[in-house]
């Protein structure tokens, strides 16, 4: 078990063995208990009735990424599980639990060190009516982490609440089966773990990105499916409409960007989310945007590249696109979430950046956030500039692209008397009127390229923990839904008496390259860590020279979620070398 | 009623002072002209319209008239137009653009934008040729016109039919114009804005730059008589039948408007109630 | 003939090792299994096969048939499957996809391809939704069908009629099957194959998953019996009345088939000489 | 008069006036007359009856880029005038050339110190039947340059031969009026110019590129118009349809990168050619071809950006999306040419590099190089390892993936008995099945990146111009289109007694990092030169660490090309700040 009072437990099972089922039960239980957790999935390439895997974690304080090992696995059968096998890591306290009755494990999991422990699922579910494995197995997990039947009967309830009563029921009989399976005495694995007192929020990272739209002032979404982005749209569809906004279903994501451009035109802040296949498309759009100074926001939850890729494996693969995908010089915002929590909270912040600047912002998010399920602390509202300057009371000739010192041009919202101009993709003089005069082409670039350079970003740009050190050894530097791993790992590294800086980049482009300095300096050895091949980020941050020439990278692709010992044993094991 | 609605407003009073970028005797010319007789004859609050296009000559259009104006990109000026609409049911959004634009990189929109029936104006300028690009052949070109160095045979692919398409796709005001009768044109705009739903008015006309031999066109477009139709089989025979030359308001039928759907009441706190343990 | 065709092959010959993603019950096995069969009946050989697709449960195909085969990006067979024909005529080839694949995202090329005419296959697995992404609504999914998240209302957008939109855009082969009938579907491939020019069959291929609804299809489709056509204008008139569940061969009319032109003879030193002074 | 025998001539004039047709016959005749000769067309937006310029320059060798300031300015009227004034720079010893009936020259020219040469070209022209002031325009040039009137009557027949026997005589006619204005005891300019003997070439950039395509063995090219591409997919339409290949117009760029990923799966080398915003299309079938490793090549002629931007002027803008643009860790490879002449060379290579290592190029040339026109010596053949390897004669299981010790595995070409596979843009295993394990995404991914990056791409990857010091005084780095232009200015600088390197990169992704190291090795002082604004080469040398973090940027926007001078002032304006 490893320290502070947390848990990793694994449930894989095949077709319609109800593992998911099985994992999104177990994790309402645990926060109805008092707990934290995070819940992330695996699914093979099948749509239905293939294996899939849910990957549990819970604890006293919240998580925000996967441990390196996992305690528990309950296999609710074998079929297929060499699909999982490397996503989950044993170690020699693992136990896997599992009935007898499902056949042999393969050689790659009985090559572990894990313990088995047997148990008759199988027969206990035929005892209940309607009984199935997966609710004896959670039967069996709830009562080795010591939750009550009460506690399973409200997990049930809202879980299960559109399935009808006989399914409820059903479910919870077998779960009691399934927690008589355990010992009466066994000391519950949650024995010493607080138990949190305030309100917690159970919530997906593709909703916390949902609401932190909504949050922004998002009002119109156009949308195109694509994993693992759709079910954030599919969340913003209903909610969307019981505040005044729309979502359009667009024939495609030229369509869907080319949508939220001419919504923002009117007046409306207006967002699109995909993944990389659909960013590629939304290039073009996104540098209408930037060149018509029309605010728009974007969220790419990446998935594995390049091309088709992986589409249901999460990877940091996407930066470069998102950083430097439009052609011509066409700057624009990139942040990412640190995590499924900051999801609202910096999505919230890239609309109102992009409303705020006039410009296209987009929302590096992943399949590890978006997809994962959290128990969390709810995220409170924060106040921000959100507003988008517009021309009213319009007197004299109306210069839509019109130099100011801030270079942002109050915008006129069609509807507005004496306003009327002709926003434009072609290079333009104030007036917008197409130019392509040298003088017109210098002062719009530099106008659309300083208003983002010159603007005071704040604190928020990155999250930054740092020991009392004057100077730590070690710097951490990483973006993205990584960071809750890299976290963690820095925590490790304390435990091993080094100090640690940890800088998690929140802001990406532009950089705030002075206050970047500020946070590295004096740092004795860095490492950039991201979850791609490239090494994007570390490039990205080695073209601006925001860090210095010995600064290591640790990068590397999905599908397989960077891990928090992977942090420690690059940052001690090359030390070492 | 806006404040600058206040005066009567003539068309010339819907022009800006932008120079037009198109060639002596460009049949786009007519079209702005019909546009702002339209907008004057219908007394629309420069404010209250919107202009959107996309990328060609004829895309140019909309810094041309005195109302808010969005140049896009190449094909995607139904999209652009749809998100504007959406959001503000209330303006006049009268999307426009060339052949090319329409009907090769943009045809996908125009078919889904047909079906979707978003409440707008979507006006063609079609000349049978990419203009801006000095020329070569459209969707709509002749199968045997071998003037473009792209497609020195000709593009060897017959023609689309773009008033066929629009009505398999589902719209429900399909019209031809020419640039040679504007009063016409003025007339079918007028129309074609108060239909409710997704207006399409291909307009005829002449690129006299690459297809110097479309002046001929005022010798051949003619009024049709036996129009407007209201049952799809039936246009679809007529259209079948037409030379292309025939010019008027052709299939008129009225079809449910896209809508979007609100139940009010709720606010951004009662949404975040659903994350609750 | 080439060398692996000197046996002969049977339909599970033409089957690879690679078991498909597909949910019990997908419509997309018998889809699979009438193309094997109607390669084996036509006895071609699998190496001058190519089967071309986009993204979706259906778009998976080509990697469970021993021929060639290219699983591209979504929305993009066509383009694909064009550039593979023209420069390797003798190729069978075959394009297939879903109806989000070829309808949606892939509508533009859809129309082109029709009018275009290069001599290929279409194989659209329509099921009314998009599977791969877990139910969405699609182009042909009824205007109030409301079990999608994205469009929790339904679409409120009339469906999309594929067969009447390729018949506008000139298609010259256009058929319907149904993933119920597979032999009849083995016969309109052998057809679609051996037609001059772009051959659609639009095959009704239930998605159980999203879709339980549509395992009444096999109740509702039945093989219509005054087909094929050969008059556009009858052909629309035929399919404006239909209600969409007439199976078989319902269109067809021989059309130029799209050509490359080569004047040979010349070399690239030939070429050169242009630019000497 | 600018040292090294060469003289820049301008010719304007508003629609119908003829400046562009005036242009070509100019340079054919100075051609024929045996000298080298560069031209460079500025065009307004109207399509036609719009104002245009033709910017010459003519040397007794070869040129790659514009002068500093033009000697000769011929006016054919004032109309718009002010829109090119800024292209066209003037000396103390310029002098204009016009006809004082044409009106008054607005002030921005007579503001400047160039005399006037005013002569009556309207009324000489009003003698001739049928004769057109551009006509008397160019015989009074030629009459300076010291061209005769036979060579003046072959060049008409060649740029005119099209245009019937009337038109010709009537435009010799009064070229040969033109040249009788000039006193005929004048020295011409060219009097002390060497002339050359061999064999010369008129091309423009586009057909250059175009040949080289052709060179390197494209037979299918699928083509969607646009400026400044549409020309080269214009000479290529014919000319494919001569050697047995063909030119296919699509309905969009969607449908013309996947046409050449398809063709190119049937094994015929294909290419497409666009600019920006269609690049911007093409992304996801770029990755597309990457991930199935299906060789295609796209020139991107760039313009002004961002969105549609500038079309009709040159900019070097879209380096970071040809680098960066597809989604996913796509590795590809990026060549640009360093001048009309190096475009068959370069386009050719690209082509071979495709073909040989299974995977997608870009080669960005730019408006400068395209829509421009230059007499150069021929271009010879360059032999090349242009081979894609194909599986022949298999036998057992064919993996078209199969890992090998250079990344490159045969490919089976559609109709290669048993070579039957399916290639994919999903994460594959060897045989090409989707696969989304870890450990096949890692050995496709590595495999494909490593295939680049060990190949040895010779001595061409750059054009390095060394003095023969040791140590460089000062060390200039650039690419594309721009190089030109920075051998002048080291040549300036040279003049001055600097030792001057020059590093001229063609193939900028992947860099060969080493030969880079040991190009730059001991410079002083490093000047990274490019025409854009945000300083995109620069900054990706940076991400390489593969220049000093002291080495300066030279970026500059279009529209107005880089000068030479620009070089010289930036490099020693710096040293004395
Ligand atoms: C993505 C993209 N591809 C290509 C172009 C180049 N382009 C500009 S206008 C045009 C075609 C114009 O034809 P049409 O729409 O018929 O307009 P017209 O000029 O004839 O009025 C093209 C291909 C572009 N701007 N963007
Ligand atoms: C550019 C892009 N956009 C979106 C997607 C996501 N996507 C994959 S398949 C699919 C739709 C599939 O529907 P359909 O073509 O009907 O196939 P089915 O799964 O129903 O057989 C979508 C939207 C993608 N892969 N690429
Ligand atoms: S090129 Fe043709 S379409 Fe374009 S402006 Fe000139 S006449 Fe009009
Ligand atoms: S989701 Fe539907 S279409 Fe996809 S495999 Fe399953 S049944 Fe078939
Ligand atoms: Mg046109
Ligand atoms: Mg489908």
């Amino acid at each position: 078990m490893t320290q502070h009072n947390n848990i990793s437990i694994a449930i894989t099972g095949s077709g319609g063995s109800g593992a998911v089922t099985a994992g999104l039960i177990l994790l309402e239980a645990m926060a109805q208990a008092g707990f934290y957790g995070l819940m992330q999935r695996s699914a093979g390439p099948q749509i239905r009735g293939g294996e899939s895997a849910v990957m549990l974690r819970f604890a006293d304080h919240e998580l925000c990424g996967p441990a390196d090992v996992f305690d528990l696995w309950l296999a609710l059968d074998w079929l297929k599980v060499r699909r999982f096998v490397d996503e989950i890591p044993l170690h020699g306290g693992s136990q896997i639990i599992s009935d007898p009755m499902i056949g042999e494990p393969p050689a790659e999991v009985t090559g572990q060190q894990a313990a088995f422990i047997d148990l008759s699922l199988k027969q206990t579910a035929a005892t209940v009516e309607g009984g199935r494995v997966n609710m004896v197995g959670i039967g069996v997990l709830a009562a080795m982490l010591g939750l009550s039947v009460a506690t399973m009967h409200k997990a049930i309830q809202k879980t299960l609440s559109d399935k009808g009563k006989a399914v409820i029921s059903a479910s919870l009989a077998a779960i009691e089966a399934g927690m008589r399976l355990v010992p009466s005495g066994s000391v519950p694995l949650t024995a010493n773990w607080q138990v949190a007192t305030g309100e917690r929020w159970n919530i997906s990272g593709n909703e916390a990105c949902g609401l932190g739209a909504l949050r922004g002032g998002v009002r119109f979404v156009a949308a195109y499916p694509i994993t693992p982005a759709s079910d954030m749209l599919e969340w913003l569809a209903p909610n969307l409409e019981k505040i005044g906004g729309t979502l359009l279903q667009a024939e495609d994501e030229l369509a869907s960007i080319n949508m939220i451009v001419g919504a923002s035109f009117g007046g409306v802040a207006s967002l699109t989310a995909t993944s990389g296949p659909g960013l590629s498309l939304m290039l073009e759009g996104i540098g209408l945007a930037v060149a018509s100074e029309t605010p728009i926001t974007v969220v790419n939850v990446m998935r594995g590249g390049p091309s088709t890729g992986i589409p249901t494996k999460s990877e940091q693969a996407d930066l470069n696109q998102a950083l430097y995908g439009p052609h011509g010089d066409a700057p624009h915002l990139v942040l990412a979430p640190l995590g499924i929590s900051d999801a609202v909270f910096t999505t919230q912040w890239a609309v109102c950046l992009a409303e705020r600047l006039q410009t296209a912002t987009i929302v590096l998010s992943d399949q590890s956030i978006g997809q994962a399920r959290a128990i969390v602390s709810p995220v409170p509202e924060t106040d921000m500039l959100c507003t988008r300057q517009t021309a009213q009371d319009i007197d004299g000739e109306y210069r839509r692209y019109t130099l100011t010192p801030d270079g942002i041009s109050p915008m006129a919202i069609p509807g507005t008397p004496y306003g009327m101009y002709t926003a434009d993709g072609l290079e333009h003089n104030e007036k917008g009127t197409p130019s392509s005069m040298a003088a017109d082409h210098n002062v719009q670039l530099t106008k659309r390229s300083d208003k983002l350079l010159q603007t005071d970003y704040g604190e928020h740009w990155a999250e930054i923990a740092a020991d009392d050190e004057a100077v730590a050894d070690y710097l951490l530097l990483t973006w993205g839904s990584v960071s809750g791993v890299v976290s963690e790992g820095a925590g490790r590294l304390r435990d091993q008496g080094y100090s640690v800086t940890v800088v998690a980049v929140r802001l990406l482009m532009p950089l705030p390259l002075q206050q970047m300095k500020n946070a590295l300096s004096g740092a004795k050895k860095i490492l950039v860590v991201e979850h791609n091949y490239s090494a994007q980020f570390y490039h990205y941050l080695m073209s601006l020279g925001a860090i210095p020439q010995d600064a290591s990278s640790l990068a590397r692709p999905g599908p397989l979620p960077l891990r928090p010992g992977e942090i420690v044993t690059t940052m001690t094991g090359e030390q070492h070398e | 009623m806006s404040e600058s609605d206040a005066v009567l407003i003539k068309p010339k009073d819907y022009k800006t002072s932008v120079k037009p970028i198109w060639c002596p005797g460009c049949g786009d010319f007519a079209v702005l002209s019909a546009i702002t007789k339209a907008l004057a004859w219908m007394k629309l609050a420069k404010e209250e319209v919107a202009l959107i296009s996309g990328i060609g000559c004829s895309s140019r259009l909309p810094a041309y008239v005195d109302s808010y104006g969005f140049h896009g990109i190449h094909g995607r000026v139904l999209p652009l137009a749809a998100g504007l609409k959406v959001v503000r049911p209330e303006l006049t959004v009268i999307a426009a653009g060339g052949d090319g634009d329409g009907y090769s990189i943009g045809g996908n929109h125009f078919m889904h934008a047909c079906r979707r029936n978003i409440d707008m104006t979507y006006i063609v300028m079609d000349n049978r040729v990419y203009g801006m690009t000095k020329g070569q052949a459209s969707p709509t070109t002749a199968a045997d016109w071998d003037k473009s160095k792209l497609t020195p045979h000709g593009t060897g692919v017959p023609p689309f039919q773009p008033l066929s398409i629009a009505l398999a796709a589902g719209a429900g005001f399909i019209a031809r114009g020419f640039s040679g009768d504007p009063n016409q044109m003025s007339k079918l705009i007028v129309e074609a804005i108060e239909y409710p739903g997704f207006a399409l008015i291909e307009v005829l006309s002449p690129c006299p730059t690459f297809r110097p031999e479309q002046k001929e066109w005022k010798h051949q477009v003619r009024q049709a008589e036996d129009i407007p139709l209201h049952d799809p089989v039936q246009a679809a025979e007529w259209l079948a039948a037409d030379d292309g030359m025939s010019s008027g308001l052709i299939y008129h039928r009225a079809h449910p408007v896209w809508q979007a759907l609100h139940e009010v009441g709720s606010t951004l706190a009662d949404i975040e109630q659903e994350f609750r343990i």
